[in-house]
């Protein structure tokens, strides 16, 4: 890891557990009675990335309990998936979790696929390995900028903007859109890349990686943001099984799992990329991740240029699709964890139910029990390396 | 009361007047030119700002004591600013390096507030 | 809807109006409520490669006192309605709305027979000046969207519009 | 320690009693007992466990002990059968085995226990749950809207809400 090692914060303070430094915890034995106040950070807040609303119980600056509200952006996908048919609720896939929309259409058509045994061309699988992946940094840019915007740094957003800019030009040229792509459809991808998408794709990650170093050099050994995330917000791993929050969350814990690795789908398996972990479970450790991560994606991305086969890039779908009754499902890494997709069909040509298990649901809801003790700025800057898209959550 | 002073009374008299024009000017001109209401919905124009939300409870309450010691190391820096004042105004007349040892010592003891305060643990933020 | 408030001055200048229009109009400054994948191009039109500095709209303030313009980014619901019109009830005269991609101006994509949660637009809540539509709309849709509100308020429009060539 | 399919399946069988003794017909399919393996390529999961209402606390101990994570609770509202199915998703952090515990109730009176003091991340799941079908989890500590308004009564995603 380039210039990122991050040890427990050695200023002499007895440190409570898994390295979290006792000012930030209330010790139990103070005597003075309880008078706390309640401040609710609510839908329109900087910090809340979006219209999440957190009521916290605090006690001066301490928070006695931050329980998060949500549904102020509940949008009905799962009631729009039950009145639409299997292709009409495609655009639908792109807008629940606007900032890795390739993985959530990649789980919903792999679903549907897998339920109508449709075969995918391998040069399509290729073409959604290159986008998910492109899409995967891209978020992961957004991330970086929110969360160093949320700790008090302003430039960090230009910078991680202005590469993303390269990523939703090269999409946009292939897909038409820069957020809400819809470029997946059963059987394959609508669009076949041409060569200058290649040859985007190709420039675009033989000119990342310095930008990559320049972030690290930029902030990420910079002392304020390490006092900031250090020994900050520890989620242990059996807190992120208990609460069933994946992705890098719990690959901050120290645990290595990841739906491309642990459960693969695509073809994944033909890249050889590693799952970066970190074991100290606090803000750093997630943010590092997420770090190294962009670095893996890129690496899959060069793969999959070297190997992408030519070929058809749309399988044969029936025009009525029906999926024979049953339920089935198809899990996806997506940027903030693991999207789940449940589809239950009664063998009409629409769905009966559809179920999206979305990352951020799980990861927010350990909020409540991690937070509890930390000083307000702490719980924010550990809200922040949760990575959260509240439309995500609300669905 | 020769003149000189009634000079300097109307001197001092117009710089007040110019003082608090420039006090209450702009309220004046903004409730001239400023339109008077603001269109509502829901009539809550002048309620606290909380993210959109109604305040919940009341923020009067007793808060933990580490901002109070806070605020008192400010306090005693602020009176110490005050006696510094003075000084300054007679300190480059004619000097001698007597006036700046003074000086150190005056400011010297002064911080040892911050010495008091740290061994209280004051700065260590811990809640008490 | 809201109640016809008298929100006319006492003393009227007319060339002082202009004056104040042209500050208004060339300093923008939007209040930060961004709700969902709107938001997301609201920053990076905010950003440097479309740079809404240009037009002197980037100072994105969170509290509502200070704002001027409340662009709407994303869906409103029947949740979130209340705290929508407490923001809008909070800012102070003169003040604009812009109602940022098709959730909305009209509920968007989320509009069907039977929808229970989505506002199907924002003008049911409080007069928006200014509608920009697409889902989301791109970076040159918003910064066109702020010019038409430049004009709205200032009467002439900043940049020519490109004539197409005969 | 990563549990195998095997000893999942025979703790399963345990819990929901001996399979059905072999159905004197022959010629009828034996009903397709509550322990199913299916093919994770073509399901998407590797177990597929019916259980009763009230062994829904159990199955989640044994998939707990074995080191689960809860996926997800599916509601699912089978009207013409009069009766509504919740499905429990479970995933592995190490092991590539996924476990789908369904059980049903009746519509007419949807109870199911909650297995929040086992899985804390349950609690959010099954309100929303709660919200969309109105299926009361006993023993849940905070059964309030969590998507819905907060004063909000209507259950959307029943097959028969009328909006």
């Amino acid at each position: 890891m380039p210039g990122a090692e991050c040890q427990v914060p050695n200023d002499g303070s007895v440190t409570g557990a898994a390295g979290v430094p006792q000012s930030t915890i209330r010790d139990p034995q103070s005597t003075i009675p309880q008078e706390t106040f309640v401040l609710n950070l609510g839908p329109q807040h900087p910090a809340a990335h979006g219209v999440l609303r957190v009521l916290m119980t605090m006690d001066g600056e301490w928070i006695t309990r931050a329980e998060p509200v949500i549904g102020y952006i509940h949008r009905m996908h799962e009631k729009m998936g039950e009145n639409r048919t299997w292709a009409k609720f495609l655009p639908n896939t792109s807008r629940i979790d606007y900032l890795s929309a390739m993985h959530y259409t990649h789980a919903f058509v792999g679903a549907v696929e897998r339920g109508a045994k449709i075969e995918v061309p391998p040069r399509a699988e290729y073409l959604r390995v290159i986008t998910s992946e492109l899409n995967r940094i891209a978020s992961h840019m957004v991330w970086w900028g929110a969360l160093l915007s949320d700790l008090g740094g302003l430039t960090p957003f230009l910078y991680a903007f202005d590469d993303r800019e390269l990523i939703l030009d090269l999409l946009e040229g292939l897909c038409g859109a820069r957020l809400t792509y819809c470029y997946y459809r059963f059987g394959g991808v609508c669009n076949d890349a041409d060569d200058d998408f290649l040859r985007g794709c190709r420039q675009f990650v033989r000119h990342m990686p310095a930008r990559l170093k320049l972030y690290h050099d930029l902030v990420t050994g910079n002392i304020i943001l390490r006092k900031r995330l250090e020994g900050i917000g520890p989620i242990s791993a059996e807190m992120c099984r208990k609460y069933g929050a994946t992705g890098p969350v719990i690959r901050g814990a120290g645990v290595a799992y990841d739906v491309r690795r642990v459960e693969p789908y695509s073809i994944y398996p033909q890249f050889d990329f590693e799952i970066p972990t970190f074991p100290q479970g606090d803000s750093m450790a997630r943010y590092l991740v997420r770090m190294a991560e962009m670095e893996q994606s890129l690496r899959i991305i060069d793969q999959a240029l070297d190997k992408i086969p030519a070929g058809p890039v749309m399988g044969k779908v029936p025009r009525v699709l029906r999926l024979p009754p049953g339920d089935y499902c198809y899990a996806v890494e997506a940027a903030r964890g693991r999207f789940l997709v449940r589809i239950v069909s009664d063998g009409k040509d629409v769905p009966y139910r559809v179920r999206l298990r979305t990352p951020s649901f799980s990861n927010l809801s350990l909020f409540e029990e991690a937070s509890r003790g930390m000083i307000l700025p702490d719980a924010l800057a550990m809200m922040g390396t949760l990575d959260l898209v509240i439309p995500d959550i609300d669905r | 009361m020769n003149e000189t002073s009634t000079g300097d009374l109307i001197y001092i008299f117009t710089f007040l007047l110019g003082g608090l024009a420039f006090a209450f000017g702009p309220f004046i001109l903004v409730y001239l030119l400023a339109p008077r209401g603001t269109r509502n919905t829901v009539h809550k124009t002048g309620q606290y700002i909380e993210c959109g939300m109604d305040p919940i409870g009341d923020a009067w309450i007793r808060y933990s004591a580490v901002y109070y010691l806070y605020a008192l190391v400010f306090v005693a820096f602020a009176v110490d600013v005050l006696y510094l004042i003075p000084v300054a105004l007679v300190y480059g007349r004619d000097f001698a390096v007597r006036d700046f040892v003074e000086l150190l010592i005056f400011v010297g003891i002064l911080s040892l507030v911050i010495v008091y305060a740290w061994k209280k643990g004051v700065f260590a933020w811990k809640r008490r | 809807m809201e109640t016809q408030v008298d929100t006319s001055k006492i003393v009227k200048f007319a060339k002082l109006e202009d004056v104040l229009a042209l500050g208004r109009a060339y300093s923008l400054w939007p209040l930060t409520f961004g709700l969902a994948c709107c938001a997301i191009e609201m920053m990076a039109t905010g950003m440097a490669r479309w740079d809404l500095a240009r037009f002197g709209a980037e100072v994105f303030r969170p509290s509502p006192r200070q704002a001027d313009l409340m662009i709407i980014a994303g869906t409103v619901n029947k949740k979130m309605a209340p705290a929508v019109k407490l923001l809008y009830d909070q800012m102070l005269e003169p003040k604009w709305v812009m109602a940022l991609g098709n959730c909305a101006i009209s509920g968007g994509p989320f509009v069907y027979p039977g929808q229970y949660a989505v506002v199907e637009g924002v003008d049911q809540l409080f007069p928006v000046d200014v509608y920009v539509p697409g889902c989301p709309p791109r970076p040159e849709a918003l910064i066109e969207g702020i010019l038409k509100l430049e004009e709205k308020m200032t009467g002439k429009r900043r940049f020519p519009v490109a004539k197409l060539q005969k | 320690m990563n549990p195998t399919l095997e000893q999942l399946c025979e703790q399963f069988g345990r819990l929901v009693g001996p399979a059905p003794a072999a159905s004197a017909a022959p010629a009828a399919p034996p009903a397709p007992g509550p322990v199913q393996r299916t093919d994770h390529a073509a399901k998407g999961y590797d177990l597929d466990v019916s259980v009763a209402p009230l062994q829904v606390v159990m199955a989640a101990e044994i998939l707990d002990r074995s080191g689960f994570g809860l996926d997800a609770v599916t509601g699912v509202d089978w009207l013409a059968q009069g009766q509504m199915e919740v499905v429990y998703d479970y995933f592995h952090p190490t092991t590539p085995l996924r476990v789908a515990v369904r059980t049903r109730v009746p519509r007419a009176q949807p109870e199911v226990p909650t297995i929040t003091a086992i899985f804390p991340g349950a609690n959010w799941h099954e309100r929303e749950t709660h919200d969309f079908f109105g299926l009361v989890f006993t023993g849940h500590p905070n059964l309030k809207p969590l998507l819905l308004p907060e004063d909000a009564t209507f259950h959307p995603l029943r097959k028969d809400y009328q909006s």
